[in-house]
């Protein structure tokens, strides 16, 4: 799957965008969270605080329940702030 | 059918104003609301950042609630991305409808919509170097959610 | 100190934003609505009159209640008189805040209140000679009273 | 005084404004539309309805019971539909 990050998520983590595969057990944006947090220090600060974390998947927003799949594309960023 | 554009340029509310309402007879009125940068606390420049590709959808289905709620006969939603300094426009919303209303309520609907959810996210950087990521503020959850009981 | 004109000339909306927007830093948002005369039932076209003075006045009022009530930092009301076709804009009324709610909710009360308490009168022409003045709405003192019990 | 009249009130009486001297009885808005009614069958006609005209009194806004005194510019018209 295509993981995108943005704003503060994207500087955390140190990059804008990666292929990852997560092994099987993962299959909800919740799991999938906790998955990524364990990959670098970076990740880990990024998913520090998972309040202020908000996700998309296949360009809809998207809870942690939310299941995911191989070939998805899933987005962290913090709350918006257009207008 | 909303014109829904995400761009780096400035936006001309009277070009856009006189293409809703071209040929037409049957407007009765039209509302806009433009968003600016203000220079709080010594702002040097706001810099938006997007998701391309969502930010367009979320965008055009914000745009669709809108008018499936308001008889309207044009929207147009262009919200600008990049560096902005203070005094540059960021966001224009624009309505039309044959009842004045329609076009005033539904304007008020979608800026409050598109700043709790389109994703957009503004990094602010100081005269003094400083930069910090704009927060989420309630009163735009506040005023978003009121549309929510109707 | 807002500005208020009432004239037979076309308004142009760009220059009066860019006039209120002109030197600041200071604003969030800025809110417009134009009213525009509707192709209702073959009209040909509307002629508005006035009350020379008073109308002025009365318009001041309305726009100085706006300022007492919201923190403004610019109100344009222009209105126009005489003959008009359908298609064409009717009033102008332009609010600029450093906050988005205010210049909102301001520029719906100055339409609200200017619909109700402005002296101007509408006759109607249509293209099979007939003429009407048109009947004050129930609807219209409606939108207005909900800004009496704030 | 001075007496002005707008959209179809102005239609009816047959002129825009005209200058009255009414009696010293006529104290009142209300008094002066009785006694300007009695003028001709325009003005009889223009005043037919008074819940349909509205008034001003050196331009602001009055109602019947509004006093008025030589010297007053007073309008009379419709309902507003302006906006």
């Amino acid at each position: 799957m295509k993981i995108l990050y943005f704003a503060w998520v994207r500087q955390k983590v140190g990059r804008a965008e990666e292929a990852v595969a997560p092994p099987p057990e993962v299959t909800t944006v919740a799991a999938l969270v906790d998955w990524l947090a364990a990959q670098s220090p970076g990740h880990a600060d990024a998913f520090a605080n998972r309040r202020t974390i908000r996700c998309a998947v296949n360009q809809d927003f998207a809870t942690p329940d939310h299941p995911v799949a191989a070939g998805d594309e899933i987005a962290f960023f913090p709350p918006v702030t257009g207008g | 059918m909303a014109t829904v554009r995400v761009q780096e340029a400035a936006f001309d509310l009277a070009a856009e104003s006189a293409l809703l309402a071209a040929g037409r007879t049957d407007i009765g009125g039209m509302a806009s609301f433009v968003g600016l940068c203000r220079a709080d606390d010594g702002l040097a420049a706001l810099t938006l950042e997007h998701y391309p590709g969502m930010t367009e959808r979320a965008i055009a289905a914000i745009a669709a609630q809108a008018e499936a709620r308001w008889p309207l006969t044009g929207c147009t939603v262009i919200h600008r991305v990049g560096r902005l300094p203070p005094g540059e426009p960021i966001v224009l919303v624009l309505t039309a409808s044959s009842h004045r209303a329609a076009a005033l309520e539904s304007c008020a609907f979608l800026i409050d919509w598109l700043k709790t959810r389109a994703p957009f996210w503004k990094r602010e950087e100081f005269a003094d170097g400083r930069e910090r990521w704009v927060e989420a503020k309630a009163e735009d959850d506040a005023a978003a959610s009121r549309w929510e009981a109707r």
